[in-house]
């Protein structure tokens, strides 16, 4: 099995990037939840985690039955798993609200890079340029 | 020394405020410290003239890369260049005071002309080459600010935006060609370098070296090809045009390689480049300066000729040049100190400068006609006045070049001759003839404006008739400064009758004749076409230089800079996929050793599920839903291979973490409508391209990289510590709430984060209803998302049963 | 209710006495305090709590007959060559009112042979249900479950 | 003993999941599908948990199949009520075999009383 | 051991809970948030002494000796980073309390600025480089949100292209963290640097650090890769953009700093060279995306790239000279440019735009304001006495010591191309007449300091600009320093000792 | 090779062919319910597999998972089931009004 871990990691990043690529906002965050998992797989396969006993220590042991599978890899992994999940949640939110307030999901003809900001800025700090009059 | 310049420049900080005190009075009480400064140095004449040096140093920045010391070094030469900027700069402030009496920026012209006071008077009297850049920087950048004093106007802006490019560029060459000489010699001081100039000369970067110097100097002291951004600062006030370009920073340059010149000059490279450059710049600038009417054009241009005569005298290197190019700078700061004032004076009484618009001024203003034609006089090189003798001293110093005297000479005469004709020009027209009708009704000129030309038009004529006044305490040792070795010298108006003098003669009567036929030259097509070659083609080079960088730059943003995230990602992953790619295929190489047994056929029924749902992911592009499905069969099977591999925990986590995922996607799917859009073939082909060279990159990589076995000491010592001294039975939650703890804190704060994140990116809205605002909210954080999804998902089975 | 509460003590006293406190135990102590109060039951107990549980054990043994039979016959059916069964969506007129009996209902039609539920009409009266044989018409269909799943839900709950 | 029956069970459960997936190939229409799915499904994961029960016969791995048996009993209907809902509004394609629609003439009165709207939440 | 090394950690961590929970009292929540960033700034002095006095301090946390846990590593780098960022975050603080309006307030942006502090201290101070992929992601979320805070449609647009390829730099890093665990089965950076030299396959290594190179690359806005930086950083409210543009695209850099001098040493030649050829074009391509723009906040974005270019060209020569000026440049850097966005904010308050066109007469009626430009701005393009200056002065030196003579006359151009841009700048909205239209009533009536409370913008910008003052006319002690640092870098010994203790 | 160990395997067999069929359902769909209803399955079919993996590795620990699984792989289900609900009567509205 571990010979093929590469493999399929590399195959899910390639999904993941073409995805990552193309024109739809959520196809690209698809996208990027793919290659998230791809380099999880892979920081799995490069931290040789064989099929093993689980990094457990029995009840009654001192030391988890040998031979155990690498337990570094899980715990890093782990920590990767949730931060990206975490990351995730906040770009569909961000994507969500993006849609809202520019009203469409085309990246190509909604993510021009803008030019003055100074209106929006302007138009947000209302209570200040009050102070300012006053 | 460095108390002077530090407190002029204290000074010079507090003016605003000084000025807001004492309204019209200012200058005369701000012109007190120039002239005390003037009087410090003058001071110091006695033991200067005996040929004694002066040196100050205070260590600015020592270490064992950087030796910049504040270090001064008075001697002849940077005595008589800091004699001339207090002395004139005592007038020029009072004159300003005078010129801008009505100008609401009147502080800020004394502050920012004081600042530049101190920075030029830094660098002809600092000894540390860094010191001296820094000062050097200082004046481009005062200047910058005094050339667009009149900052309403675009041209003034422009021009001084010209001078500062001009310059700055020109001071950066200086610095690179300063470092390398520090680096040949090692020493940093200019006072030890005096006598290097052996080891400089000989070393392999003398050339680079040489011609950045020369860079700098060159476009400081407005040289041929640079000289166009002089005529144009003559955009700015008077006073400034009268201070800065002509009577001292011009002359930065001149000092600079004057300086340098034991250290640098006396070779067959510095005699062509300097002097070349110099005869050209004397001989073009000299012809320009009559083809304007516009007095200040016509002085700017004569003022680019003088500084290429000095360039010249420099180049030649012969001790008589020292001597003519010390007493031309002398005089040439004081003539053409009173003309500008003058010029100034009838701009700022008369309302206009152009010498045809003006006449018969000398009943309205007397002092100002005779101030002028004295200095005229001097400029034009009569006895019995100053300026004579330096012309003599020119001659004859051009008569004994080695090589081509001749060439020199003639050069020599034929660009004086014009500017005999300049100074007729700029003293007759406006005072003399009849009178003209002037915008403004003319009248003599305030005190504070005319006293400095009259002084300093006096004191060309006193100097002229004795000049032993100055030549044994201020031109010798100057002239021995810049020779680099003591000489004796004194100077006489007559020398009785002699090759100079018949040449002077056949001068003046070429100028004459100039004059007499000017308004018809003026307008000769040959005037014009060399007026446009040389005054104004310079420029248009000069503009489409920036304009085409501006283009260039244009051009390069909308090709990179384009907006399309696609094509950042694109161009982001085929640099990464070159710079990754080739340093490993070239360096490391593929290394492949998988073996494929002993997989299980239920582990390949994995596989291929994987592969398939990939499949169904790729080819499903219109439908969002199956995407979504088809990634999270990708993640269930993710979490198989981990639990097959005995991650427990890991698989559970990916488990739970897809399905949240794929739960948070699809509400999100609800709300956001699918795009219909795809992109051409091309660009699809593009992607399917990368896309899958970076997999197979990674797969390659991942393979050479397992290739070795790993060291699993660490995972070894966690696993005989996990229970014994960490009490944990499951050694992955060990590790994560103990031996690597602050990941996790890490991770709970990201995972808050997000979720004060999504709260905020849902609740600041001013669209979208409540309902799904609370969806979103909770779908931040992974509990709630799942008790929120439970209760969403199952609002219409609640209604249903 | 509180006799329940009391099955619930009778069983917490069980773990106490053998000590051993994991939900096996509870299990065992809820299923012994079960036949304490079976047997002294009728004394102290009104609400005919005994009777009820033992129809719901019988209804769950019922219930599981039912998927079991009704696997085997989608079994038969999926494995077997061509269709021969007649299907539709159905309309039951229901008699259970609380909403707890009605999702009961509609998850156990859903897990027995050949019905899926679907639908309920907002009165509450009708549940629609997808047959997959109605080769015996439709009736039939009501019938088997009016009188089969409907009754045994009925009995526990009322 | 446990072996035994443990062993059967697995079987058993496999033999019941192979069958739910063929079922959900081969049947003709959705509704049908989830016949198969939902019945044999459940039946096939509540046989598996049984035998990994028997096979560790400790009371914390029973109990825990047991509530996972349990929670499935549970939720799989509901489920299955859910999509077969979805599935049902989102249009389904009968197939030739079907002979009666008693909820189709229930959505046409529920609409005409316009009880519907009432009845799907409308979404953004 | 050392437990003061936690503390820039704590405390912002600290602070935000604290802030988040009086996040309906502004005023409260202002005065936690300046306070807070106050004790960072202690703390860090305090940490700063100790390293200067008696070298590299280390902390093992949970006293699992090093490589087994996680441990935190203060060196005179790190120690200079910290001091800058901590001093930013005084800053930027004291600036928000004005240019931050109610609501952004109330939805955490104080909190978020102190988690972005933290992920940045964090960063600096780890010696384990899957921490520091942990701390990256804490200052990405929290930037994150920082820049999409408000939801005008211009954040979203900026925040959009920053967060995709934010993420996937991350992603990238990640995938590198496990390629050196796979080839030398530690993450401890002191231990990969002893264990990366006895690695046989040297090819793989250096592969590894292009991997790292491209992630931090993304992160610190390098030639090929910063493309999000001008299309986001000048949509946030000002604040946000000055701290962004002075100190995140830094961890970047001091990332690469600190691996390309303590990990990848084995293949100098090559890497180093690369490193040098990135330099060039990054500081060209920025410069001249700079001149080709009109918006105050975008020539300053465009300017970061092009002087990220100066730093990386400093870690390139990888001489002692020239790591110094590249640290000396952050640090100049990060006062200077955040300096000129908090300008550009108080020029958009008077003027209302950021349009250079459209402004004008700030010269006119803000002198003051004006002088502190021009300190800023020409410390940028490096003119003595200012700090800038400097900075110019040791990479152009160091640059000719090793004779590199094309890049460091390309460096010397580019920075005649800055002050181009700069006085672009200063000549249409300073010097330029004003407007006949769009201008605000208050334009040239409200003073810098009184009735408007401007001052509160103001008083930072004036502490900066001293500083910048300062450091110029003073530069003996802050040069000391980073060549003590960048003599640290060259001698990674030290550093490995100091963590595993002696070998 | 007893009994035991053969049931295993068949169960294995009967897994994996599972697991294959329903992705070609999957495949095939042809509507999105089609689809959920093999995720459905899908998501079972892993239960399985974790469930048997734990008798055949000999650690039951990896039940926890096979629990986690059906916990939430039915809040999976559900929403996608709500996404098309939504989606349909939104085009049913659109249709009738």
């Amino acid at each position: 099995m571990e010979a093929l871990l590469p493999v399929i990691a590399g195959s899910i990043f390639a999904a993941g990037v073409y995805l990552l690529l193309k024109k739809g906002l959520i196809t690209t965050i698809i996208g990027i939840m793919l290659i998230s998992n791809s380099v999880n797989l892979a920081l799995f396969s490069l931290g040789r985690v064989t099929r093993e006993n689980p990094p457990l220590v029995a009840n009654g042991e001192l030391i988890p039955a040998t031979p155990f599978a690498n337990p570094l890899p899980q715990a890093l992994i782990l920590t990767a798993i949730v931060i990206g999940f975490g990351l995730l949640a906040f770009v569909l939110a961000l994507a969500y609200r993006s849609y809202k307030e520019l009203g469409t999901v085309d990246q190509d003809t909604l993510l021009k890079d803008p030019e003055d900001t100074s209106k929006a800025i302007v138009n947000v700090t209302n209570d200040n340029r009050g102070k300012i009059n006053r | 020394m460095l108390i002077m310049i530090a407190l002029i420049f204290g000074v010079a900080l507090v003016t605003p405020w000084l000025s807001g005190l004492l309204k019209e009075k200012a200058g005369w009480v701000l012109a007190l410290l120039p002239l005390s400064s003037f009087i410090y140095l003058v001071s110091w004449i006695p033991e200067i003239a005996t040929g004694g040096t002066v040196t100050q140093s205070t260590v600015w920045v020592s270490m064992d890369y950087f030796e910049v010391n504040l270090a001064f070094y008075l001697d002849g030469l940077s005595l008589m260049f800091g004699l001339i900027i207090t002395g004139i700069g005592t007038f020029i402030v009072l004159y300003g005071n005078g010129y801008l009496h009505d100008n609401i920026y009147l502080p800020r012209f004394h502050c920012t002309n004081l600042l530049f006071m101190g920075s030029m008077l830094g660098v002809v009297l600092a000894d540390n080459l860094i010191s001296i850049f820094v000062f050097w920087e200082l004046t481009s950048f005062t200047s910058y600010l005094l050339i667009g004093f009149n900052h309403e106007q675009e041209a003034s802006r422009k021009a001084a935006l010209q001078a500062l490019l001009v310059t700055g560029i020109g001071g950066l060459a200086l610095l690179a060609g300063m470092i390398l000489m520090g680096f040949a010699t090692g020493h940093w001081e200019v006072s030890t370098l005096l006598n290097e100039g052996d080891i400089v000369r000989n070393h392999l970067h003398y050339l680079p070296i040489l011609l950045l110097v020369l860079g700098g100097a060159f476009t400081k002291s407005a040289q041929f090809p640079f000289h166009f951004w002089l005529p144009s600062a003559m955009a700015a006030p008077t006073p400034v045009s009268a201070y800065l370009h002509s009577a001292t920073m011009v002359k930065a340059g001149v000092y600079i390689l004057a300086r340098l010149h034991p250290v640098l000059g006396s070779t067959e490279p510095w005699l062509i480049l300097v002097g070349g450059f110099g005869l050209v710049t004397l001989l073009m600038s000299a012809w320009l300066s009559i083809s304007f009417t516009d007095m200040k054009q016509i002085l700017a241009y004569s003022t680019v000729m003088s500084l290429g005569t000095m360039m010249m005298l420099i180049g030649l290197g012969t001790g008589l040049a020292m001597q003519a190019l010390v007493v031309y700078i002398f005089t040439h700061a004081m003539y053409k100190g009173a003309l500008f004032m003058v010029a100034g004076a009838i701009d700022h009484e008369a309302g206009t400068r152009d010498v045809l618009k003006l006449g018969g001024l000398w009943s309205l203003m007397p002092i100002s006609a005779v101030t002028a034609i004295i200095a005229a006089l001097s400029m034009a090189g009569i006895p019995p006045l100053y300026g004579f003798i330096a012309k003599e001293l020119l001659y004859e110093s051009a008569l004994e070049v080695a090589g081509w005297p001749v060439l020199f000479i003639s050069v020599a005469v034929i660009a004086n001759m014009a500017i005999v004709a300049a100074s007729a020009i700029v003293v007759i027209r406006p005072f003399f003839g009849k009178q003209v009708k002037t915008p403004h009704k003319a009248h003599e000129a305030p005190f504070s404006m005319w006293i400095g030309s009259a002084v300093l038009a006096v004191l060309s004529m006193i100097f002229g008739i004795w000049p032993f006044l100055v030549d044994k305490n201020l031109m010798v040792p100057a002239a021995s400064g810049v020779w680099g070795a003591p000489m004796n010298f004194y100077l006489s108006l007559w020398h009785g009758i002699n090759l100079p003098l018949i040449l002077s003669v056949v001068t003046l009567a070429g100028g004459i004749l100039v004059y007499w036929h000017w308004d018809y030259l003026r307008d000769s097509i040959p005037m014009r076409v060399y007026q446009t070659g040389f005054a104004k083609f310079p420029v248009k080079v000069y503009e489409n230089l920036v304009n085409g960088m501006l283009g260039l730059a244009g051009w390069q943003t909308r090709v990179l800079q384009n907006g399309l995230i696609s094509n950042y990602l694109v161009t982001i992953l085929i640099a990464a996929l070159i710079g990754i790619g080739y340093t490993f295929v070239s360096r490391s190489g593929v290394i492949l050793n998988p073996d494929f047994t002993e997989i299980y056929f239920y582990e390949w029924a994995l596989v291929i599920a994987i592969f398939t749902s990939l499949g169904i992911i790729l080819a499903f592009g219109h439908s969002r839903l199956t995407m979504v499905i088809g990634a999270g069969v990708v993640g269930f099977n993710l979490a198989l291979i981990y639990l097959i591999h005995g991650a427990a925990d890991l698989a559970m986590t990916q488990v739970m973490v897809e399905t949240l995922t794929v739960i948070l996607v699809v509400l999100v799917l609800i709300h956001v409508p699918q795009l219909q859009a795809t992109r051409n073939l091309i660009s699809q082909s593009r992607d399917a391209f990368v896309a899958v060279a970076s997999g197979l990159l990674m797969t390659l990589l991942i393979y050479t990289a397992t290739s070795t076995p790993l060291d699993m000491f660490i995972s070894e010592f966690y696993a005989e510590a996990s229970y014994p001294l960490a009490h944990g039975r499951n050694i992955v939650n060990v590790i994560l709430v103990d031996f690597r703890a602050l990941d996790t804190m890490g991770e709970v704060v990201v995972m808050s984060v997000a979720g004060i994140a999504v709260y905020a990116l849902i609740k600041m809205t001013r669209t979208g209803s409540a309902k799904n605002r609370s969806e979103k909210i909770n779908s931040g954080k992974p509990g709630s998302a799942k008790k929120k999804s439970a209760t969403s998902g199952s609002t219409p089975k609640g209604k249903a049963l | 209710m509180k006799i329940f509460l009391f099955n619930i003590i009778l069983a917490m006293i069980w773990m106490a006495v053998t000590a051993t406190f994991s939900f096996g135990n509870l299990l065992i102590g809820m299923i012994i305090g079960y036949f304490v109060l079976l047997v002294v039951g009728s004394t102290i107990d009104q609400s005919g709590y005994t009777r009820k549980v033992w129809k719901a054990a019988i209804l769950i043994i019922f219930f599981l007959k039912e998927l079991f039979v009704s696997s085997v016959r989608v079994a038969k059916d999926v494995l077997r060559p061509g269709f021969r069964m007649e299907s539709g969506v159905v309309a039951i007129p229901l008699d259970v009112t609380s909403d707890f009996e009605i999702m009961l209902l509609a998850n156990m039609i859903s897990l027995t042979p050949g019905t899926l539920s679907l639908e309920v009409s907002e009165d509450r009266k009708e549940l629609f249900i997808h047959a997959m044989y109605i080769d015996e018409g439709v009736d039939h269909v009501r019938e088997s479950i009016k009188n089969g799943l409907e009754q045994y839900i009925m009995e526990v709950t009322r | 003993m446990f072996e035994i029956i443990a062993g059967i069970c697995l079987i058993l459960g496999g033999f019941f999941m192979f069958v739910a997936a063929v079922g959900i190939l081969r049947l003709p229409d959705i509704l049908m599908r989830m016949h198969a799915s939902t019945k044999a499904g459940t039946l096939g994961i509540g046989l598996i948990l049984l035998a990994v029960a028997f096979t560790y016969a400790e009371i914390g791995i029973v109990s825990r199949a047991v509530a996972t048996i349990i929670f499935v009993l549970m939720t799989a209907p509901v489920a299955a009520h859910t999509i077969g809902r979805a599935a049902y509004y989102h249009g389904i394609k009968f197939w030739k075999g079907t002979i009666v629609d008693d909820l189709k003439s229930y959505y046409e009165r529920s609409r005409k009383a316009g009880l519907s709207s009432g009845n799907h939440p409308d979404p953004h | 051991m050392n437990g003061l090394l936690i503390l820039p950690i704590a405390l912002p961590l600290l602070t935000a809970t604290l802030a988040l929970i009086f996040r309906n009292y502004s005023s409260i929540q202002r005065w936690i948030g300046v306070a807070g960033m106050v004790a960072i700034l202690m703390s860090v002095a305090a940490l700063f002494r100790d390293v200067y006095v008696d070298g590299i301090q280390v902390l093992q946390l949970g006293n699992w000796e090093a490589p087994f846990g996680i441990t935190l590593v203060g060196d005179m780098l790190s120690m200079l980073m910290l001091g800058i960022s901590a001093i930013m975050g005084l800053i930027i603080a004291v600036y928000s309390i004005y240019d931050i309006d109610k609501e952004r307030e109330q939805f955490g942006y104080y909190p978020l600025l102190h988690i972005l502090l933290m992920g940045v201290n964090g960063s600096f101070l780890t010696g384990d480089i899957f921490n520091m992929y942990v701390w990256f992601e804490v200052l990405l979320v929290a930037s994150f949100i920082l820049l999409a805070l408000g939801n005008s449609k211009n954040q979203l647009q900026g925040a959009l292209k920053y967060v995709i390829i934010n993420l996937f730099s991350s992603l990238i890093f990640l995938f590198g963290v496990a390629m050196l665990y796979s080839i030398t089965g530690s993450l401890n950076m002191a231990d990969l640097a002893l264990r990366l030299p006895e690695v046989e396959n040297v090819g793989l290594v250096t592969t590894v650090a292009m991997i790292f190179l491209i992630a931090f690359g993304i992160k610190a806005a390098i030639f090929p890769l910063f493309f999000w930086l001008p299309a986001s950083y000048h949509t946030p409210p000002v604040a946000i953009s000055a701290i962004f543009g002075g100190l995140l695209t830094k961890v970047g850099v001091y990332a690469l700093i600190r691996t390309f001098t303590l990990l990848f040493t084995q293949d100098v030649g090559y890497t180093h060279t690369i490193l040098l050829w990135i330099a060039g074009f990054t500081m060209v391509t920025g410069v001249l995306g700079a001149a080709s723009h009109y918006e105050f906040r975008k020539i300053l974005s465009f300017h970061i790239v092009s002087q990220i270019g100066y730093m990386i060209m400093g870690l390139a020569f990888n001489t002692k000279l020239g790591l110094m000026g590249a640290i000396f440049y952050v640090l100049h850097n990060i006062l200077a440019k955040s300096n000129l966005f908090l300008i550009s904010g108080i020029a958009q308050r008077l003027t209302g735009t950021f349009e250079l066109k459209q402004m004008g007469g700030l010269y006119k009626h803000y002198p003051f304001l004006a002088v502190l430009f021009l300190i800023s701005a020409f410390a940028l393009a490096g003119f003595p006495p200012l700090s800038g200056f400097w900075a110019k002065l040791s990479l152009v030196k160091a640059g000719l010591s090793i004779e590199a003579y094309v890049i460091t006359a390309v460096a010397i151009l580019v920075g005649l191309l800055t002050l181009f841009s700069m006085t672009k700048i200063w000549m249409s909205a300073f010097w330029g007449p004003v407007p006949e239209k769009g201008v605000p009533d208050h334009f040239g009536k409200m003073p810098l300091f009184g009735p408007g409370n401007l001052y509160i913008m103001v008083l930072p910008v004036m502490a900066i600009a001293g500083l910048i003052i300062l450091i110029g006319l003073v530069a003996q002690p802050l040069l000391e320093v980073c060549l003590i640092a960048a003599e640290q870098l060259l001698n990674p010994s030290v550093y490995i000792e100091a963590v595993l203790g002696a070998q | 090779m007893n009994f035991f160990s053969i049931a295993i395997i068949v169960v294995y067999v009967f897994l994996s062919l599972s697991l294959l069929i329903s992705l070609v359902r999957m495949i095939i769909g042809p509507t999105p319910p089609d689809r959920v209803v093999a995720l459905d399955l899908i998501a079972f079919v892993v239960m399985g597999y974790i469930a048997t993996y734990s008798i055949s590795s000999g650690h039951p620990v990896y039940l926890d998972v096979a629990i986690a699984l059906a916990l939430i792989a039915f809040f999976g289900t559900v929403a996608f089931a709500r996404y098309i609900f939504l989606r349909a009567s939104q085009r049913r509205e659109d249709q009738h009004v």
